[in-house]
């Protein structure tokens, strides 16, 4: 297939709006992507023609809405050639997600056990593991990193021990886009019989990854972040540890018997799945990867790479711009900052000029005391953007930093 | 007679039916007449997971056949039931392990074929191929 | 207002459809509700128009998006009247509210302590209860339901001492359709210091309730069960009680420091929604809420009730047929069975005849243990549906009855 | 002058400008000409929560009148802290408390009366009324 720009920027009704009187150019899509119009409209047509509550139906619409939330399983399934389907778990996103694990893991370790977390999280990937430490008194270690932003690997391997039980790392790094050696960590992990946990919220947007391939143990993603909706992400688990982890949320769908006595657990993957599930948003998220897909990852990568040499080049071009994390295995982010001069300001100007990028801590505050700074402005690309939407930035970005100097 | 024939039988005579209504009244009848499971083996580990009302199935070698018997609390289970015993049970296990089960299709029950219908005809379908697995004596 | 049911029907796009030749007809509408253009279309509006991760963005569609979701929290606020916006949590839906209130609790209760739960609860204000109960020792007491379904609540005074530090009953009942007299079990509750949670999930799209007026210290819906979409849910806390509870998830947006060493947690209403929320959820939640206001409850009510009188006329009318849960304090619901028929086969064949309703035990085992059967056939009304649509039950009803008999 | 007045003032020169770039230039000189706050008052305790680049502000009474002073590592947060200062600063508690600030929206900076905006203009005018209510001496 080939890559038709025009086309696919069609596929994206908000593309088309103005802001402040200027065509609207979207660099924040590590925050959360655009959709495309097969997106929304899966999610119109399933109010329109056969929402139902899912499961425990026996009428037609019921069993039309619990085909398709199954078949949107299939289809995640699919996309990370997965074993078993009941090894997808439908989450309300990647941060619902680690949770669920870290509450498992609350159970099944102890104040002698250690887990190692890499030093580019997201708090999302921090937090709760600092919950669960509270709890059980497990041992956090940190991977930290250099001064490109990579991880350590050296001290990686010191700190991996027989005491670690968990290793945490995400695929990419949300504050600086850089790949992390995923695979390496893992094989090295499992070495000493530690699971590993990938955050591949950023990660799925840009490539496809082969969970089998890969070896995760547990491997999570967020819709919203892949052309799908707000509110639904996944967690996979491999089976052994997905029977292993105790239930997360009590309710309706994760029970096979319920008395005041005692409760039965239903089986995979309806005991991870308390409630009613967010219906249209499994669907539209299935609708999602249907549609990358159909672009295919190979063209994504290829057209994301060069845009993002091309926007590396021309924003180097920009005195006193400094990039955080130059290392050469980066997806679509570039994370800077121009001497003497606030992130805030930047984005507050460029943002007069209908350009959207992000500014702060990115939720990566230990990443920001690293380099030992409060922010960064990052441009973070997807593949619906163009070259002359770079261009638009660098013109803009220069008007901006005259403004403010 | 052999599996593919009956299922023809069975397909030949749903094809008369006009209309839904007719074709659940057979299947209600079908339902009535069901081969049933003997009380003693109508216990909870004979019971088939996923269906809304209690449904029993049970297996036996007879002379190499297999003869499945099977009952349930719902009329309709018991009917959809039936047009399974009638095509497998009294079969030998290699027979019922090579063969198919498009006459669902054919016979317009299709939408009970998906995973999550409550009615549990594809676990009740696994599962009689689960027994022909584990008494196949050949 | 006067209450114009074609225009209402009208509003709801999915009432058009035909199931095997038939006029739909949704009778399910406890398991979850239909949805009308408006709310449909204010999700697609969402992403064609404004979609954008919220809360930390400078840029002007970011803000768009962080306008709308806070005033979406304000429509929650005022219509349940409450005193402080940060009192609204968004969740994914009633089961995560009640999991958040029980892990919280989890760490305020020891084995001394007791809570109460009412015997009419769907299991997710049971499990996740037992869940809590098995981590902290608390004790659970039941509330037993007496022949017609309603609470005994001679039995809650005498169990109701110093020692219970929770009361957990749902406003009305999905099994049954009962409106429990939380008003007296609140004040009760209050004597001895013990909180009290309402699951307000089946109230909500019926009537409309005053939270101040209530004076519940907890309060929970999912959207869809109002004619707003999956996967969005509120917990109402009083802000005392939300400053105790410890936080639930970890993750982006409820901390306000995060180091490796040390975290701290933002201020409410965050410090409870982890990660990036179900923004267009939470707008299209708003959206339900001003189109029933629209219409206006006291309508709504009124036409409710004319609708279950008439059905459970109509309906007693068919032989054997027998009516679980007959008290006067009903919402639109009827459960029922016909002797010597199962309820699935009801279902089955009801659902040829193009009606939708629910068989089965409605997530409330304990329920049906109580009356000793396997599970009821549950029509549930709503303000869309029609006396005419009962008749076509009535008949329906009285044909899927002869084919079985 | 009357906060009224300096208000007014305000709302004229700002309806000079022909685009958003002359208005942020203004924006930008005038955050360059803020009342800086003293060294030893940009302390955490003088923070302004909400705001993406660091917000300080400090209020202190002289004479009757409040005198306020701020600093932000953000220009154009300082900027937006200059307009608000230059009105509030050196007027009585009372005076202060009955003004409002329909002003910002007059001067076209609506936008950033938002309670989400991430510059912290709403935590700030709630602040320099917190401080007049604090230091009101009537
Ligand atoms: C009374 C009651 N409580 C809780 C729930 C659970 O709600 P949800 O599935 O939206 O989390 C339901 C809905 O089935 C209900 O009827
Ligand atoms: C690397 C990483 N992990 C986790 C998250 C959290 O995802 P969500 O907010 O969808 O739960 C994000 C998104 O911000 C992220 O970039």
């Amino acid at each position: 297939m080939s890559f038709d720009i025009n086309k696919i920027r069609s596929d994206f009704p908000i593309l088309k709006r103005k802001i402040n009187g200027s065509s609207f150019i979207y660099f924040d899509n590590a925050a959360t992507s655009q959709k495309p119009n097969i997106v929304i409209d899966s999610i119109s047509d399933y109010y329109k023609n056969y929402n139902s509550n899912i499961h425990r139906g026996v009428h037609t619409i019921s069993q039309e809405a619990t085909d398709a939330y199954e078949n949107a399983r299939a289809k995640v399934q699919k996309h990370f050639n997965v074993l078993n389907s009941h090894e997808i778990i439908f989450t309300s996103g990647t941060t619902h997600s680690i949770n669920l694990v870290a509450n498992g893991f609350q159970d099944l370790l102890c104040d002698k056990d250690e887990i190692i977390i890499s030093g580019l999280e997201h708090h999302s990937n921090i937090v709760p593991w600092q919950m669960m430490s509270e709890k059980n008194g497990a041992k956090i270690k940190i991977i930290p990193i250099n001064e490109n932003g990579e991880l350590d690997m050296k001290i990686y391997d010191n700190i991996l021990n027989s005491r670690t039980k968990l290793v945490f790392v995400n695929h990419v790094s949300n504050a600086l886009g850089i790949i992390n050696p995923i695979k390496t960590i893992i094989e090295k992990a499992h070495k000493v019989n530690a699971a590993v946990l990938i955050d591949g919220a950023q990660a799925c947007a840009h490539f496809k990854t082969d969970l089998q391939e890969l070896n995760a143990d547990f491997y999570t993603t967020s819709a919203h972040k892949l052309c799908g909706p707000t509110g639904i992400g996944m967690l996979y688990g491999k089976e052994k540890w997905l029977k292993k982890l105790p239930p997360y949320q009590g309710g309706g769908e994760m029970i096979s018997d319920v008395t005041f006595e005692k409760t039965t657990y239903a089986e995979l993957p309806h005991k991870f799945e308390a409630g009613t599930p967010n219906v249209s948003g499994a669907i539209a998220f299935g609708v999602a990867l249907d549609y990358l897909n159909g672009i295919g990852f190979e063209n994504i990568c290829e057209y994301e790479s060069s845009l993002l040499k091309y926007a590396t080049e021309k924003l180097k071009l920009v005195p006193n711009l400094k990039i955080y994390g130059e290392s050469i295995n980066k997806t679509s982010v570039i994370s800077f900052n121009i001497e003497g001069i606030h992130a805030y300001d930047i984005g507050a100007l460029l943002d007069k000029f209908g350009i959207a990028v992000r500014t702060g801590q990115h939720c990566a505050q230990p990443i920001m005391d690293h380099f030992g700074i409060s922010g960064t402005v990052r441009v973070s690309l997807s593949f619906y953007n163009t070259k002359k939407e770079i261009d638009s930035l660098y013109n803009s970005l220069k008007q901006t930093i005259s403004m403010l100097s | 007679m052999k599996i593919k024939e009956i299922q023809d039988e069975i397909v030949e005579e749903f094809s008369h039916f006009e209309d839904w209504k007719e074709k659940y009244e057979y299947l209600i009848e079908l339902g009535n007449s069901i081969e049933l499971i003997d009380k003693q083996n109508k216990i909870d580990s004979n019971l088939i997971k996923g269906c809304q009302s209690k449904l029993w199935l049970y297996a036996e070698l007879q002379n190499d056949k297999i003869i499945y018997t099977a009952d349930s609390e719902a009329i309709i289970t018991k009917g959809i039931a039936a047009i399974l015993l009638r095509v497998f049970s009294n079969q030998t296990a290699k027979d019922i392990l090579n063969s198919d089960i498009k006459y669902i299709e054919a016979i317009g029950l299709k939408e009970h074929l998906s995973p999550t219908r409550a009615n549990g005809l594809v676990s009740m379908i696994r599962q009689i191929k689960y027994y022909a697995l584990a008494l196949n004596t050949n």
